[in-house]
């Protein structure tokens, strides 16, 4: 039930919110709606938390061997967390952002979430397909029709980008579907399915390259910064900080266990990408002058991580990577909402035009110092716990012989993470005002909540991640020993 | 829980609050109110410190946990709190010390607005805090965490003043050069979870003395050695010294208290923390050893040409660094804490009254344009006196017993290191006292405007100058040598239950070498440092040093050009790169192909347009030619 | 004759004598048709085709005036191209059906009953009556069509 | 068999209607509600309710799949009556015979989809054939009309010889028209029947205008007046692929590997012309009649797999494909300006007919919840349930990329970009529009309510 | 007479069909090729159908019959084709004055 709101909830006020007439009107709405899904989310962890509440099974193109099946796991419950918690503080912080045909915006907004709530609960490949495409539309019109000046062609880039991969996605769901033994999209029959080494292998492929578009992966990642450089604030926190990890979900619960094999023969191929793409993004990190690129890369470096670390098969990095999910989502969307702030008020990102606003905004200032702290993963900020184990689940890994080197390689951008945030930091707050910045105010109301919902998060899960990582317990557990590769040469 | 010492968390919570307090408020609370809560957190830290010090004292070491902060896998690590002899001992220091520079900061820095006066004590505070849980963690994480918070403290305050853009940088060079050294320490920890599933001291240690089979002799190595990169970071150890004086940019009590007394002495007590890895790695002793002396000699050889009061003193941190890991290299961690604790005092103390100087002076720290002092600071000028007499070691006072014990263990190791060490000895006392002699003795070379306004500091600044001045002459006297008087060494008794008595690693020194042998040493030391403390004083006094430099002078001047190196060899072909990757990777080649697929097709959809000729004899003469391809594929080839 | 006719019916120059070849070659397939004991299609193809069809052919060609104006010379390469792919198109095909399975089956040559008009008749207005009805609705098409083509509007 | 010969009797009847129905609206009215008898016809007989009782032994076959096909073509026939008659107006005078020879076509579409022997499917595409060469041509004084009007039958001419003598040679190896007395051993490499079915291959391929027999479509589909285009590049092309495999699966499915391997490289080759020239079209109308060759090509891929979620499949394809294309045909006939520019901005003046034709184009470029994405994820099912070509399926998705391309030009242009595409409308195009697009989601969210049928 | 030789007769006059639709420009012409072709055809079908009733006619009297009926039909449609294309062509020369296809190059690329 819980299941089914979350996705019902957004959709269904996402289509009302195309009918409103009045900007002010469609705003309070949409921030309703998100505030509703953030209480049904909270609900489904704490009050009804039964597996009876928490899934969700009905008919639904049975001819096809599909069913409408949804299901909250420690994952799912993190990831519908992030959503719902993303979505008010995404509201309230572009409450003074003001968009023509507002109610169109807001309404792809909210229809965006329910197709993020899909993909992160779908236990159905069909149905993950459909909601992967489906997060992916109201996206695309939101960032043609409310983006920047090259809008049009970078999203459309994006788009189609995105679309190859999630096309080639289908036929490897189609193929693993043909070998199942029941004709099945569920996902225990895929997890089941008897599939013969030798295909594994290109659909490894298939499915990564999907995932690794979205997420993205080097050397797929072009699209990334450009489309965060030229979507409207509010949907490059979206895109950034929830729809990456459709793919980094993708890779843990649809590839992972239902190819085991080949993600064990490939591990270290796709860690050196992981790793190249990490450097890599890092190093050009240090020279951009956008914020909104730099920060793009820098996602480009921290989800790099996730990738290498989910490809170590190990648990206490999978329980890592799971929380550092929310942890980034969390992170980068405070770093968009700082960025919005600014643009909105200077209307520029060129860090180079920018600068001393630290004394004219000093909230500000810590706010962003804060996040932009918990960006580089320092302790007892939220990062930290998830990069410690990712790494750590990097180090230990068993699954690969070259654990230390990617480590140490990976390590290597945590020092550059600290170069290019602290440049960022020094090139927009510290020096003197210049005659931009001269004018700067300071945080509003709303902003000053949202962005203290954000450190709360940030401080709470860096300080008192328990809970959080007693939810990644037994998820991490199963994918393991589903793609348990040991286990299944054995047989 | 029964342990009254579970407690502990009241140290750190005090700092915390006072953070908190600060933080939030600074802008309804007055300068006043500001000082009070800054320095009364600390003060209330220090009583419960020296509590906690009498327990241990009585023999209640504790290790309390209080919740678990991260649990995943087979890897639970509890936020835990170690209370025994060591960390009691550097509670009581970092408390001590940095009450006393907080309460000289509520008149140093009266004049910044109440906002940034707010910001600074909080500041103060979080720093406070983040040593207190380095120091106090019970395992490697939460030591970690310490490590990287004191880190970033450091770096918002020496990027205090941040409308200079000099300043930020030196923050950042700050932050990231230990970020490097950090990336050593996590990955030591990594590896120590990899091999023994836990970071918790006891369990480590406990471990390494049962022999673990799980953890080899090369990841001993391996581990102490990185544990070491991590130190040299923190520590400003060759090769990742050079963030320290330039962290001078910051308020001078801040320097005082980090990059003096406290912060910079964490790489120090790790590796006394960690000492049982360490006993059975010699060559990461060795290589401990080497470092420490190099850096030891470097930093003084650059001290001696610079004019910058605070860098003169920055350098010879570093200096005194190097030699506190010459004694963790030698084996004698007693020694390399004492040297912690003496130094924590005198040098303090020299900032502190560096910091009295400049306030004085208006801002001004080119001693160049300073000189003849003592006229007009009076308890300035004799406390400064005592703290170079200190760390120049002149006996009787706390630097003498601490360098001597140094000294007699790098003899034992080697007659090279002690050389070196008496030779860096010596350079120090040269430039600490040209430093002297140049500031406070000859004559007033500044301005008139600064003339006139020469005075002594408040109490609030002398106050701390006097504590200290006295700690430094009497903080010695836990550790007199055995030769002098035996069982005087009370350092040394309190400290043992937490060294490691490891057969084959380097003991103590006094219990090798004979006392004749030591009485000579020390007879020649103190000799010959005397002899350049009178030399440099005379010189400096009447002819100050006030040219430009040149020849190998500007050579030392210039930091031997490390700077440059760093710059030309890493931070210059990085920049490059990463334009070189945006410019000529990222853009043309990657992005170049995602878009060439595009302009592929595009090209050939405008190509493929002119088979469309608009012709119908070319539209049925292809269809011929296919159908002709087809059927001889299908009857001559596909037989 | 029917080849050769055939080959006169693409080189003539003049549209006109074209079509005279063309009637001459459906004289020539009408005369295996005889051969061949279909006398009713022998007729009908002499009929409809040779007489109603080219007639048209005819008569639209000289509606143009187009029995004067020799057309203009097309790309000379093109039609070596059609000529090399026609012909080449003949050789696979003739190449291929040449062993064809049934090669030593023969027609039946002036005997049979099969093509003449009553056994034709019995069978198209028996079996084949729907499609015989279906071919109505073609031509009520085509007539609709030529008529609304044609028509002056 | 109901819907057969009253579509012909319609036919006759609006003939008639052109001479004594003066009012322009009146014949439409009669089509319509002609047509909608028919299908109603139609239906009744997919419910077992015959008016006739003819015997076709042996000429024609209406079983589930032909009925439920001429049920699909009916409705999207019906549907573009709604939509576009009142545009035939502006083609020419002679608006009832119009409709008169759309509903030859009718019967034509009939013949092909239940034809039983090569007759009646000769004969059925010629009904298609010929009318659509007059309609083509139907706006007499436009010179591109003519033009692709003589090219299509010129080429469409030269296909039937083709097609004939693909017959005359299985005739000559079987004996028989009758596709279910044909029985062709799978041992033998027979080259008689081979040749024949090769010839019909290319015939057919021409009809569907799969490369590199599709070089008329463009040229005609653009030439021939908007209206009529939409009807024949839709239904008529559904229809024609419908006998395409009933041809292949019952007459030479016994040989399937022999033309298996062709058939995958014609699908390939059409969905790379298809998709790749409708990248740099400049005209809507001609980028959709690329994008009708590239439809074309996945459509091939229900011939190449020929199992049960093949034809599933193509049933679903045929009324997707048919009502979203009709849908953006109808809309483009009210346009001046047949570009991309012409569509610029025509989210802002008519806001509910962009959105709908938003649903047409994401169904078309196989966005799921459309009944677009459906029809395609059954072609490509089809396609790997049979175990082979999977290198097919894979290009065939990355061709389904780029048809993302020229798809979304229009949807940018209609909202990211200014301009006065000023269209009028009326209020029953409007909801019907709104209708198919809902029509559209509905198939592609429950495509139950189709393939049920398909079993009952 | 073996099956053979009308076999390849048709084919060769079927050929040359397709090698003047082709090579001509004459747009009546060539659809004159295109009957020239279905007659190819016509003949062997009939071909067809004598061999058919040679070989069944011991069953079934009337084995072969439907390929002469299918020549039939042949004609049939080929005069309706005729009476459309002459149509279309008409219609063509009366816009144009001319029946070359290679002025029908307005609709390309």
């Amino acid at each position: 039930m819980i299941a089914v709101l979350l996705i019902l909830i957004p959709l269904l006020t996402g289509l009302a919110a195309f009918f409103f007439r009045n900007e002010k009107a469609a705003r309070s709405w949409a921030l309703f709606s998100s505030v509703l899904t953030l209480a049904v989310s909270i609900l489904g962890l704490t009050v009804l938390k039964q597996a009876k509440y928490l899934s969700h099974q009905c008919e639904w193109m049975q001819g096809l061997g599909s069913s409408f099946s949804v299901s909250l796991d420690g994952m799912g419950q993190i990831l519908c967390l992030l959503t719902a918690v993303s979505y008010p503080i995404i509201f309230l912080s572009t409450w003074h952002s003001s968009y023509k045909k507002a109610n169109n915006f807001f309404a792809l907004m909210l229809l965006a979430q329910a197709g993020l709530m899909g993909v992160f609960l779908a236990m159905d490949a069909l149905l993950f397909y459909f909601f992967w495409e489906l997060a992916l539309i109201p996206v695309y019109f939101l960032c043609s029709q409310w983006g920047g000046e090259r809008r049009i062609q970078v999203t459309f880039k994006f788009f189609i980008y995105t679309f190859v991969g999630s096309v080639l996605m289908l036929i490897g769901i189609l193929f693993v579907y043909t070998h199942t033994a029941d004709h099945s999209f569920a996902i225990d029959s895929f997890y089941k399915a008897n599939l013969p080494f030798g295909s594994q292998h290109w659909l490894f492929w298939l499915f990564f390259v999907a995932f690794a578009i979205k997420m993205p992966i080097f050397p797929l990642h072009t699209w990334q910064p450009d489309a965060y450089e030229q979507s409207p604030t509010a949907t490059t926190m979206v895109l950034s900080g929830i729809m990456v990890k459709m793919g980094v979900l993708g890779l843990l619960r649809w590839l992972l266990p239902v190819l085991p094999v080949a993600s064990y023969s490939y591990g270290d191929t796709v860690s050196r990408l992981a790793i190249i793409g990490m450097i890599y993004a890092s190093i050009i990190a240090i020279r951009q002058d956008d914020i909104k690129r730099l920060i793009a890369y820098s996602s480009i470096a921290h989800i790099g991580l996730m990738c290498l670390t989910i490809f170590s098969e190990n648990k206490v990095g999978l329980q890592g990577v799971m929380v550092q999910m929310f942890n980034h989502g969390v992170n980068i969307i405070g770093l968009w909402i700082m960025v919005e702030l600014i643009e909105r008020q200077f209307g520029t990102r060129k860090m180079s035009e920018l600068g001393g606003l630290a004394q004219k905004a000093p909230a500000m200032v810590i706010f962003f110092v804060i996040i932009a702290l918990a960006n580089i993963a320092l302790p007892l900020t939220n990062a930290f716990v998830g990069e410690f184990l990712m790494f750590t689940g990097v180090f230990t890994s068993t699954v690969t012989k070259y654990n230390i080197l990617f480590t140490v390689l990976a390590g290597l951008c945590i020092i550059l993470a600290a170069v290019y945030t602290l440049n960022m930091i020094r090139k927009i707050f510290f020096g003197e005002a210049n005659a931009l910045t001269s004018t700067a105010m300071d945080l509003r109301l709303n902003e000053k909540i949202a962005l203290s919902a954000i450190v709360g998060l940030i401080i709470w899960m860096g300080v008192y991640p328990k809970p959080m990582l007693d939810l990644t317990n037994e998820i991490s557990d199963s994918i393991l020993k589903i793609s348990d590769v040991q286990h299944l040469l054995k047989k | 829980m029964n342990n009254v010492l579970h407690l502990a968390y009241l140290v750190p919570l005090f700092p915390l609050l006072g953070f908190l307090i600060n933080g939030l408020g600074r802008k309804s609370m007055s300068k006043s109110l500001i000082g009070i809560v800054g320095s009364g957190a600390i003060l209330a830290s220090f009583v419960v410190s020296i509590w906690i010090f009498m327990q241990v004292k009585g023999g209640n070491t504790f290790t309390a946990e209080y919740f678990d902060f991260i649990s995943a896998g087979k890897l639970t690590i509890p936020f835990a709190f170690k209370i025994d002899q060591l960390s009691s001992l550097f509670l009581l220091i970092i408390t001590g010390v940095g009450f006393l520079i907080h309460v000289y900061s509520t008149s140093y820095m009266h004049e910044e607005k109440s906002e940034h006066f707010g910001r600074y004590f909080a500041y103060l505070n979080l720093f406070v805090f983040s040593m207190l849980l380095l120091v106090m963690g019970g395992n490697y994480v939460i030591m970690f965490i310490g490590w990287e918070g004191v880190g970033l403290c450091s770096y918002l305050l020496i990027g205090f003043w941040f409308k200079k853009p000099e300043y930020n940088k030196a923050a950042n060079k700050a932050f990231i050069m230990n970020r490097i050294g950090d990336l050593a320490f996590l990955i030591a920890i990594f590896w120590l979870i990899w091999k023994l599933d836990t970071v918790s001291y006891d369990a480590v240690f406990s471990a390494v003395k049962d022999g673990s089979p799980a953890l080899g002799k090369t990841d001993i190595l391996v581990i102490t050695l990185l544990l070491f990169v991590g130190a040299t970071g923190k520590s400003a150890q060759i090769p990742l010294y050079t963030w320290l004086p330039d962290a001078m940019a910051g308020p001078t009590p801040v320097s005082a208290l980090i990059h003096a007394a406290t912060m910079v002495t964490a790489g120090i007590y790790m590796i006394v923390r960690s000492n049982i890895l360490y006993s059975l790695a010699p060559v990461t002793l060795n290589v401990i050893a080497i470092v420490g002396i190099a850096t030891a000699l470097l930093a003084a050889t650059i001290a001696l040409k610079q004019n910058d009061i605070k860098k003169v003193l920055a350098y010879s941190t570093v200096s005194q660094l190097g030699y506190m890991f010459l004694a963790l290299g030698t084996g004698s961690y007693i020694a390399a804490v004492f040297h912690v604790m003496t130094h924590a005092f005198f040098k303090a103390l020299l900032f502190l009254g560096s910091g009295s100087v400049i306030h004085a002076m208006g801002g001004e720290q080119d001693i160049r344009k300073m000189g003849g002092l003592s006229k007009y600071m009076k308890i300035t000028n004799i406390t400064f006196l005592i703290g170079c007499l200190a760390i120049a070691g002149i006996p009787g006072l706390s630097g003498f017993f601490s360098k001597d014990e140094i000294l007699a263990g790098a003899f034992m190791k080697s007659p090279i290191l002690y050389g070196v060490g008496l030779f860096t000895a010596l350079l120090t006392a040269f430039y600490m006292f040209r430093l002297y002699a140049t500031t406070f003795r000859g004559s007033f070379r500044g301005t008139h405007d600064q003339e006139h306004h020469l005075h002594e500091s408040p109490a609030a600044i002398t106050f701390p100058l006097i504590v200290l001045a006295i700690l430094s002459i009497i903080g010695g006297y836990v550790g007199v040598p055995e030769f002098i008087m035996q069982g005087a060494h009370s350092l040394n008794t309190f400290l043992a239950p937490v060294i490691a008595s490891v057969d084959h690693g380097a003991g103590h020194a006094a219990t090798h070498l004979t006392h004749s042998e030591e009485w000579m040493l020390t007879g020649l030391s103190t000799v010959l440092i005397v002899a350049v403390v009178v030399f440099a004083w005379t010189k400096f006094s009447k002819k100050p040093d006030t040219e430009e430099a040149t020849g190998f002078g500007k050579v030392l001047a210039n930091k031997w050009y490390v700077d440059e190196i760093y710059d030309a060899v890493i931070v210059r072909p990085l920049n490059k790169l990463s334009n070189f990757l945006d410019n000529m990777l990222e853009k043309p080649v990657i992005d170049g192909l995602v878009n060439g697929v595009g302009k592929l097709v595009n090209y050939s959809s405008r190509q493929l347009r002119l088979l469309q000729s608009g012709q119908v004899g070319s539209y049925v003469l292809l269809m011929v030619i296919s159908m002709l391809l087809i059927f001889a594929l299908q009857f001559f080839l596909r037989k | 004759m029917a080849l050769f006719g055939a080959m006169m019916v693409i080189t003539s120059k003049n549209p006109v004598y074209s079509v005279l070849w063309l009637i001459l070659t459906f004289f020539s397939i009408s005369g295996h048709y005889i051969l061949l004991n279909a006398q009713f299609l022998a007729i009908v193809n002499i009929i409809v085709y040779a007489g109603a069809i080219m007639v048209l052919f005819l008569f639209v060609i000289m509606l143009m005036n187009l029995n004067q104006t020799t057309e203009p010379k097309k790309n000379r390469w093109v039609k070596l191209a059609g000529v090399v792919a026609g012909g080449c198109l003949l050789l696979v095909l003739v190449a291929a059906l040449k062993d064809t399975e049934i090669k030593q089956q023969t027609a039946e040559v002036a005997t049979g009953s099969i093509g003449l008009i009553k056994n034709l008749g019995k069978e198209l207005f028996s079996t084949y009556v729907v499609p015989f009805e279906i071919s109505s609705i073609l031509f009520l098409s085509a007539m609709v069509g030529a008529v609304l083509i044609g028509k002056k509007d | 068999m109901n819907a057969l010969i009253l579509s012909a009797v319609l036919g006759v009847i609006m003939m008639f209607s052109g001479i004594t129905l003066k009012q322009k609206s009146a014949v439409r009215g009669v089509a319509i509600t002609g047509l909608a008898a028919l299908l109603l016809a139609n239906i009744l007989e997919l419910r077992g309710i015959h008016f006739f009782k003819i015997d076709v032994e042996g000429m024609m076959y209406f079983d589930r799949f032909a009925l439920l096909f001429i049920t699909i073509a009916l409705f999207a026939t019906l549907v573009y009556f709604i939509l576009s008659a009142r545009d035939m107006e502006k083609v020419g005078a002679d608006y009832a015979e119009y409709f008169a020879l759309i509903f030859f076509i009718t019967c034509g579409i009939i013949l092909v989809a239940s034809f039983k022997s090569l007759l009646i499917l000769f004969l059925g595409i010629e009904i298609i054939s010929i009318p659509l060469y007059i309609l083509t041509g139907a706006d007499k004084r436009n010179l591109k009309g003519n033009e692709g009007s003589l090219k299509y039958f010129l080429m469409g001419a030269f296909s039937t010889g083709l097609m004939l003598m693909g017959i005359a040679l299985i005739y000559g190896a079987a004996g028989t028209f009758d596709v279910e007395k044909m029985k062709f051993a799978i041992e033998t490499p027979a080259v008689l029947p081979v040749t024949g079915m090769l010839l019909l291959l290319f015939s057919m391929s021409f009809k569907v205008s799969a490369a590199p027999f599709h070089f008329w479509t463009p040229d005609v589909y653009d030439g021939a007046p908007t209206v009529f285009t939409s009807f024949m590049a839709t239904i008529v092309k559904a229809a024609v692929f419908i006998g395409f495999i009933r041809l292949f699966d019952e007459t030479f499915g016994t040989f399937q590997v022999k033309w298996q391997m062709w058939l995958a490289v014609i699908a390939a080759v059409t969905l790379f012309i298809g998709n790749i020239t409708a990248v740099f079209q400049q005209s809507v109308k001609r980028m959709l009649a690329y994008s009708s060759i590239a439809q074309a090509g996945f459509m091939l891929f229900a011939v190449y797999a020929m199992n049960t979620s093949a034809k599933e499949g193509i049933l679903l394809y045929a009324a997707a494909y048919s009502l979203a294309t009709i849908g953006i045909f109808s809309v483009l006939n009210k346009l001046n300006d047949y570009t991309f520019e012409g569509f610029n901005g025509l989210a802002k003046q008519q806001p509910v007919v962009a959105a709908s034709l938003t649903i047409f184009l994401l169904s078309l470029a196989g966005i799921p919840l459309t009944a677009g994405f459906l029809a395609k994820f059954f072609m490509l099912k089809s396609v790997i349930d049979t175990g082979t070509g999977v290198w097919l399926v894979i290009f065939a998705v990355l061709m389904a990329a780029v048809s993302v391309y020229y798809y979304f030009r229009v949807i940018q242009a209609m909202y990211f970009k200014e301009g006065k595409a000023d269209i009028t409308v009326t209020a029953t195009f409007k909801w019907s529009l709104v209708a198919i697009a809902a029509l559209i989601i509905i198939l592609g969210t429950f495509p139950n309510v189709l393939i049920n049928w398909l079993y009952f | 007479m073996p099956i053979n030789y009308y076999i390849i007769l048709s084919i060769a006059l079927f050929c040359i069909g397709i090698v003047g639709v082709l090579t001509r420009r004459n747009a009546i012409i060539i659809f004159m090729c295109v009957e020239l072709m279905l007659n190819a055809v016509n003949l062997l079908l009939v071909a067809f159908s004598k061999m058919h009733h040679l070989a069944g006619k011991a069953v079934l009297e009337t084995a072969g019959t439907d390929g002469q009926l299918f020549v039939f039909f042949i004609m049939v449609v080929a005069a309706a084709e005729v009476s459309v294309g002459l149509a279309i062509i008409v219609m063509m020369y009366r816009n144009i004055h001319s029946v070359d296809v290679n002025f029908l190059n307005r609709l390309k690329h």
